[in-house]
């Protein structure tokens, strides 16, 4: 791709300055529902949980099911980013920024749902520790006060990851915007100016973030599979869990990258700055992830049935051939049986439509998963007396499609406020075009070698 | 040394009669859920008595195992709740503070033995019903857990008593209200730690199990296998 | 006027209602601790007795302060006074030992039930309808007293009658004198488990008219015929805490206990060997043991004393019973019966019970007969670990009483215009509920011109009434009872009232006596006492100069310590049983007659005493309501149990909505795959489907009874409801099934492999 | 705010103005403090995109992880003392439950400490104050240039930069 600088500029600022019809529609329909699943909750929390599907003995399911998806969908972003970052692939320049701010938007839901499924969750704030009149602290044994640490720390550091190479473009946009948004852009550039201070400085704590974050968001996700873990309950505690998770959800999180960056090619017109090879690329990530989920779910279920333990054999048995086994076997399809064979040829993975039909049905897949990994071992667990099952009410049902609105309602507006595309680094990444000719051998000399 | 308060069950002993869970609820304000919510599987009951058939027609018998909370020493219930609405009080009772509980659910999950039950909406009692209610113990508003708690009101009044007149608490002084309705005798309360109460002797005996042991959960309710009849005359 | 003050002149207006509702003042303090008395969250205890059912066990009622609304005077107001607030058993009571059931510890829902009728009521609409006004108790009494006959018209049989739940105690005596008066029947007694045939039985085979006391305790091995002595049968508090003991009580001794039956009950569940007989056959299952131990010597024949007498052949050995023919007829295999037979034998003290379906048959004497001789033979009667007869305590009145006509016979009069009845009254029966459709029980009533009930809540009988003057709870007013079973004693229980009480209600007792005051006459010469306190008082002051539990110097001592104790038990246990009213015929053991056609009404359908509602009338507490029943493990529900088997050849699945038809009538009901319940019997337990009991029993579930035929016992006309024929197709919907149980298995997965 | 400076198209350009710049700055009189250089992009492999890229920021970014990681642990066992309650039939002081919140304070000790080091190293925020600027500077444009420079070596710079091949050539302040 050959661009100007002044083309790139007008191509990745044009969804800034202006919106079609089509995207207020949108905005409008998302934020409907959003609003509606703001309404389900304020009607649960008036009359109680028992509005929800929820039982005894299935005290979790779709709550944490979501909780536990958006999570993983969160390590999409920042994760992988931070992995092309650290070994500098160059392809991931396109792809960055709209991957780090899935993260954001998804981190930010899924921390909503610890609290939309206390039993009162206007004392959620006894979570957090601080010297209250009450003179208890949390208690830090609980998993539940380890995600409280974990998710936060990740949603700092990734919110500065997102920002931090932000400020350049502002300030791009600064200078071609006039009104109002030359102020707000002013103010949210920092004013900045581009020494090469401020440059080295900007590119180092990027590189200090890209290793830091990666140790972070392993420890979110094995701490969310430790929720589960750390309770004797048959099929949860598993010293598997923290790896299968964070494969899992880099597994979906990358499945949603896809789809969120095939949406936004055709939206915002950017086919010449997507290109077949960044799917092409994410295919194979996919593929990989694909086969390291299916070999997970397969260590998993075989040590469980070696090990022939009454209590977690009755679960087993229930999602192999009972209760949830049409769930469990549509995720093996949706997980693997459909994406693997796709990704796997080469001629398919790079056509982006085949590359988003993979993802879809692993979004769908890995949602199943976590549901799976919850209900069914609550329905059976150990004394068969207590046996039951699960059926979601309308309220549960709405507040899920509501954060699948809110997901893409604030990714909407994320593209009215961010070029999509971090575009200084885009700028770097393009070859340069040659210099004068009246330049001197020497000088070339002195500049070129460096750069090596 | 402390009290350890414990409880001995004899299946041989136990016939099914749910005296225990009528008693429970007159005891602990336990809330009736009415048939809408006890379809839903929301209907509290701190103790009940499990059922469990051995066997075909003709040749079929059944076991009756009465649960309660097994006053786990090492609850998994316990370091889960990010509150400590959940914690072990100074008697090793598996103690459950209402008002700090912000209703996670999470003990309900570990709890192996399903013994904690979860206001999913505001108990009613049609009036006058209400007059009925044990002043000694507080009741459970939406959105909490609540569980057995060996009818911890009666613990403290027996000790109080005892205090105050000066001498130590007698074995069998007191009982749980599933204990003292139990017209077999299949329950047994007392302290562990006094080595000549009826409770620390039973939990010796050779049909003496816990439950769901292999979870290293450590309970202090002891299950008394069912006995089989042997014939002395063909022995 | 400010709370405090309304509080005040509240609480004296109740006072005084307290006062001349229950007698002088002077008692008050025995009777009642004082409101002043009463220290906010301190316990106060005291005993009152238990009437949840026949058994009669001693209570200690908790009683703490507390703040009730309450109606005084036609006055509404906050009235701080003592509530009950937990029942416990009375741990000096001979029957109950300190123990209590499930039923007994509800008994606090029946006091403090919002369905309770609060005030005096006079029927406003149609009948049925429901509608009701409320009177005065003044206006209420002289209604009824104008609706009773000074006398006995000369010549034509009185027009009165009255219907009650059998009664053992001074109530039945105050009616039974009330009705002589004004030249009435005796009272006519209903309940559906009416006990009429083994009452008969055993009079015929130990000259005792009355329910055996089982001395479990003590007995090596239990063979039980259908009896659910650990649930809803006989005394059943006593009977648990002698099992208790006699599973694990004795340092290495453990009693067999072998039950006979055809659908798992609760107590058959605990069984050591659960043996399956065909529904009425438990008579011939008998007789062939017996024939067993006799032909191999292990007893005389002459140990069989009366009871064996009156068995056909009994001294020839039994000659009709061998195993091989019994077998056939029982299902019993040959191998078992005489095993069965060694083993009783070899295990004295032995004790044979017989209860339940085994006596709700066409041949349900014969039945308990077969059973008491086999008893006899083994040397079981009057003997530790055997069975014994309660000795009545020294009270005239209650000796030698009356018996009353049947409900089935006083509809028929009534529908038949053979012997029309004015003026009914009753008294906490309900037949309306618990007759068989072929009765007309609720025609007959219709016909009746004025019927006046007593009753604490409208259930299907009493909301027919004109007149409904509300009793008091027995926690609220004086009860006695005089145990028939359950103890070797005789004992003489009193509960004085534990509480106020609650409602503007007044003791069906002292209204009787208020009615004969007003009317004077007879009435008012043969009751002569103010309040039915002061014809307690007189009935115990009598038992002073018997040994017993209580010596005191006084009468007042005596009277304010059986108070105190609640109730006299006398010394010692007598294990008299006297010698035996024979029967002319001999008595042949044989298999019943049932009502349809066995190809068409393909299953045997047994009613059986629920678990948590009896025999209906605890459908109306939440509790009981959502107590799990132990097997089905069911609540708020009614259902029809099937054999899983059965259930798989109709296609029937758990809870599936199933029309349960016989001759006589037609029901919906939930299918509950039972695994212990034969292939060819379904069972259905009795209790749900009341159409007007208050807002937690009404329109939930079905009522077996409105099938049942109308077949009798043969001997003693009792109704046998364990003789009707039903057939069984889906509805094909689901029905309400509510379980608070899951799997049936504690190893699923083993048993699924099995 | 007075200066000199020229926009050039490239990098190469830009690095003769600069190296050209710094050899006259003695003679014409000004301090290399006083040359300026903006770009829309990092040039970290020519010369003029190395000026002062010296810094700690790792250091302390390891040091304020440090930090983080000793208070979180401090902190909670503190809690765990403050108020004592066995749950689980744990220890009072769990260390690897509390190692994980050490872990995650650790962590976001890094993350802090290297966004404000950045912050302050990049003197940002500055939205006060008159920096020299052009808005080419984000159009790619090179922006090398002299601030207050001498009144005698103005037209001297201007030519110099010229020749270096500085496409536009602004001066200010006069």
């Amino acid at each position: 791709m050959n661009k100007t600088p002044e083309q790139i500029n007008k191509d990745l600022l044009r969804p800034i300055y202006h919106a079609t019809w089509r995207f207020y529609a949108t905005a409008a329909v998302l934020a409907a529902l959003v609003a509606a699943a703001l309404f389900a909750w304020v009607y649960q929390m008036y009359y109680g949980l028992g509005i929800s599907g929820l039982n005894r003995p299935v005290f979790w399911a779709f709550y944490i099911t979501n909780f536990v998806f958006w999570i993983g969908i969160s390590h999409a972003g920042t994760l992988i980013s931070a992995i092309l970052r650290v070994c500098n692939a160059g392809w991931r320049r396109p792809v960055t920024r709209c991957a780090e701010a899935i993260t954001v938007f998804s981190l930010s839901i899924a921390g909503l749902f610890p609290l939309i499924h206390l039993g009162r969750p206007w004392l959620f704030f006894w979570l957090i520790p601080y010297p209250s009149e009450r003179g208890i602290w949390p208690q830090f044994r609980s998993p539940l006060l380890w995600d409280f640490f974990a998710i936060n720390t990740y949603l700092i550091g990734s919110v500065t990851f997102l920002l931090l190479p932000s400020f350049p473009d502002f300030a791009l946009i600064r200078d071609r915007a006039s009104g109002w948004r030359r102020k707000v852009y002013g103010i949210i550039s920092l004013g900045w100016r581009g020494t090469p201070k401020q440059w080295h400085r900007l590119e180092m704590a990027m590189r200090i973030m890209a290793v830091a974050i990666i140790p972070v968001a392993v420890s979110v996700h094995t701490i969310v599979s430790w929720d589960f873990a750390m309770a004797p309950v048959p099929g949860w505690h598993s010293t598997i869990f923290g790896p299968y998770f964070v494969a899992g959800a880099i597994f979906s999180g990358i499945a949603a990258l896809i789809v969120a960056m095939a949406l936004l090619r055709k939206l915002l017109h950017l086919e010449e700055y997507l290109r077949p090879i960044h799917f092409d690329n994410l295919g194979k990530l996919l593929l990989v992830m694909s086969l390291l989920w299916f070999y997970f779910v397969f260590a998993e279920r075989l040590t469980t049935w070696y090990g022939n333990f009454p209590g977690e054999m009755s679960v087993f048995w229930s999602t192999q051939i009972g209760r949830f086994s049409p769930l469990f076997w549509t995720m093996v399809f949706c997980n693997f049986l459909i994406p693997a064979p796709i990704l796997a040829i080469k001629s398919l993975r790079n056509k982006i439509g085949w590359t988003v039909a993979a993802s879809i049905p692993i979004i769908i897949g890995m949602w199943l998963e976590r549901f799976l990994i919850i209900v069914p071992s609550l329905s059976y667990k150990y004394l068969p007396y207590n046996f039951g099952t699960y059926w979601p009410s309308w309220v549960e049902i709405i507040i899920t499609i509501g954060t699948f609105a809110a997901m893409g309602l604030l990714y909407l507006i994320f593209s009215r406020i961010f070029p999509i595309i971090s575009i200084w680094e885009l700028k770097l990444g393009m070859p340069k075009k040659e210099e004068a000719p009246e330049l001197a051998p020497a000088e070339a000399a002195a500049g070129q070698p460096q750069a090596g | 040394m402390g009290h350890r308060w414990g409880m001995v069950i004899d299946e041989d002993r136990c016939t099914g009669c749910e005296a225990c869970v009528a008693a429970c609820h007159a005891e602990n304000n336990i809330a009736t859920v009415g048939d809408d919510e006890a379809s839903r599987g929301r209907a509290l009951h701190w103790i009940r008595v499990e059922r469990y058939y051995e066997g075909d027609f003709p040749d079929i018998r059944v076991k009756y195992r009465p649960v309660l909370c097994q006053q786990c020493s090492d609850a998994p219930c316990e370091p889960v709740c990010p509150t400590y609405a959940s914690y072990q009080n100074d008697e090793g009772l598996n103690a459950q503070v209402y008002n700090r509980c912000i209703g996670t659910r999470y003990c309900a999950n570990a709890c192996p033995y399903m013994v904690r039950f979860f206001n999913f909406y505001n108990p009613v009692w049609d009036k006058p019903l209400d007059l009925q209610f044990n002043p000694d113990v507080s009741l459970r508003s939406v959105g909490i857990m609540e569980k057995c708690t060996f009818c911890i009101q009666r613990i403290k009044a027996a000790e109080i008593k005892a205090k105050a007149e000066k001498r130590p608490l007698k074995d069998g002084e007191f009982n749980p209200a599933c204990v003292q309705s139990c017209p077999a005798g299949a329950l047994i309360f007392g302290d562990l730690n006094d080595p000549d109460s009826r409770v620390s002797r039973l939990s010796k005996s050779s049909r003496g199990t816990t439950f769901l042991e292999e979870l290293g959960t450590h309970p202090k309710v002891v299950y008394l296998k069912r006995d089989t009849w042997h014939d002395e005359q063909n022995a | 006027m400010d709370r405090r003050n309304f509080l005040k002149i509240s609480a004296v207006g109740s006072a005084t209602a307290a006062l001349d509702a229950c007698g002088k003042p002077e008692r008050q303090l025995i009777r009642f601790i004082p409101e002043e008395d009463l220290i906010p969250g301190v316990a106060q205890w005291k005993p009152g007795i238990c009437t949840q059912c026949g058994a009669g066990c001693g209570l200690q009622v908790r009683v703490m302060e507390g703040e009730a609304e309450v109606t005084r005077k036609g006055q509404l107001g906050l009235m701080s006074m003592g509530l009950a607030k937990k029942l416990e058993g009375n741990a000096a009571h001979p029957v109950n030992h300190g123990k209590l059931c499930a039923w007994g510890q509800a008994g606090l829902q029946v006091t403090y039930n919002p369905d309770r009728i609060r005030f005096p009521l006079r029927r406003s609409g149609a009948r049925g309808s429901g509608e009701y006004q409320e009177i005065s108790w003044e206006e209420g009494i002289k209604e009824l007293a104008s609706h009773l006959p000074q006398s006995k018209p000369a010549g034509k049989h009185s027009a009165v009658a009255f219907l009650t739940e059998p009664l053992s105690d001074h109530r039945s005596v105050l009616i039974e004198k009330f009705l002589a008066a004004i030249g009435a029947p005796p009272a006519v007694e209903f309940e559906f488990f009416e006990q009429t045939v083994l009452r008969r039985a055993n009079e015929l085979s130990f000259g005792h008219h009355q329910l055996p006391t089982v001395d479990l305790a003590n007995t090596n091995y239990v063979l039980s015929f259908g009896a659910d002595f650990l649930g809803t049968w006989n005394s059943p508090v006593a009977q648990s805490v002698g099992y208790g003991t006699m599973r694990q009580g004795r340092p290495g001794m453990r009693g067999k206990f072998v039950q006979v039956e055809a659908r798992m009950s609760q107590t058959g569940a605990n069984a050591d060997e659960w043996v399956y007989a065909r529904p009425g056959t438990e008579g011939l299952l008998a007789l062939g043991i017996a024939h067993v131990i006799l032909k191999e010597n292990l007893r005389p024949a002459a140990s069989g004393g009366d009871a064996g007498e009156q068995i056909d052949g009994w001294s020839k050995g039994l000659p009709d019973y061998a195993p091989e023919a019994v077998a056939k007829l029982t299902g019993v295999e040959v191998a078992r019966i005489e095993r069965l037979a060694r083993e009783l034998a070899a295990h004295p003290p032995a004790v044979v019970m017989i209860g339940g379906a085994s006596l709700a048959q066409t041949n349900g004497l014969a039945n308990a007969l077969a059973a008491n001789a086999l008893n006899g033979l083994l040397e079981s009667v009057g003997k530790p670990g055997g069975i014994f007869f309660t000795p009545p305590p020294p009270l005239p009145d209650l000796a030698n009483r009356k018996e009353g006509a049947s409900v089935a016979a006083l509809c028929e009069g009534v529908l038949k215009g053979s012997s029309p009845v004015e003026t009914l009254l009753v008294y906490s029966a309900n037949p309306v509920f618990a007759s068989p459709p072929a009765w007309r029980v609720r025609e007959a009533l219709e016909k009746v011109s004025y019927i006046a009930s007593f009753g604490s809540f409208v259930d299907e009988t009493s909301s027919l009434a004109d007149l409904i003057l509300p009793d008091h709870s027995y926690l609220e007013s004086w009860v006695d009872n005089i145990p028939e079973s359950g103890t070797m004693q005789a004992v003489a229980s009193l509960g004085p009232p534990a509480m106020h009480p609650l409602h503007h209600t007044r003791a069906m007792p002292d209204v009787l006596l208020e009615v004969a005051q007003q009317m004077g006459g007879n009435a008012a010469k043969a009751l002569q006492w103010k309040t039915y306190q002061d014809m307690l008082q007189a009935a115990f002051g009598s038992l002073r100069s018997h040994p017993g539990s209580i010596t005191a110097k006084s009468a007042d001592d005596f009277w304010s310590e059986v108070q105190e104790k609640g109730g006299w038990w006398g010394a010692g246990s007598s294990l008299s049983v006297r010698t035996a009213t024979k029967s002319t015929v001999a008595v042949k053991a044989s298999v019943p007659r049932f009502d349809g056609d066995a190809q068409e009404y393909s299953f045997n359908f047994l009613p059986y005493a629920s678990q948590q509602f009896g025999d209906g009338r605890h459908a109306n507490l939440p509790w009981m309501q959502e107590m799990p029943d132990a097997i089905s493990t069911a609540m708020w529900s009614a259902w029809v149990e099937i054999n899983p088997q059965t259930a798989e050849r109709m296609g029937i699945r758990q809870g599936e909505l199933l029309e349960v038809a016989s001759q006589h009538g037609k029901l919906q009901a939930p299918a509950l795959l039972a695994p212990g319940i034969a292939p060819d019997v379904v069972a259905m337990p009795v209790g749900q489907g009341h159409e007007n009991y208050g807002r937690y029993a009404s329109g939930r579930g079905a009522n077996p009874i409105k099938i049942l035929a109308p077949a009798t016992e043969a001997e003693t006309g009792a109704l046998a409801w364990a003789s009707t024929r039903v057939k069984i197709t889906r509805v094909g919907q689901p029905g309400k099934l509510i379980l608070f149980g899951g799997g049936v298995r504690e190893w699923p997965l083993e048993d699924r492999r099995r | 705010m007075k200066a000199i400076y020229g926009l050039f198209p490239g990098p190469g350009s830009a690095q003769r103005a600069f190296d050209v710049l710094e050899r006259a700055e003695n003679e014409l009189g000004f301090t290399e403090g006083d040359i300026v250089v903006l770009s829309g992009e990092p040039y970290e492999e020519y010369g003029f995109g190395q000026r002062d890229n010296v810094t700690r920021m790792p250091w302390i970014a390891a040091l304020g992880g440090l930090v983080g990681g000793l208070s979180g642990w401090v902190f909670v066992v503190f809690t765990q003392k403050d108020y004592p309650m066995i749950s689980g039939g744990m220890q009072l002081v769990t260390k690897w439950p509390n190692g994980i919140i050490a872990y995650e304070l650790t962590m976001l000790g890094v993350i802090l400490a290297t966004l404000f080091t950045l912050l302050i190293a990049a003197r940002i925020p500055a939205w006060r104050g008159h920096k020299l600027y052009d808005p080419a500077v984000s159009n790619g444009k090179i922006l090398i240039g002299v601030l207050n420079p001498p009144e005698t070596a103005r037209e001297e710079l201007g030519i110099m930069l010229r020749a270096a091949g500085a496409e536009s050539l602004k001066d200010l302040g006069n």
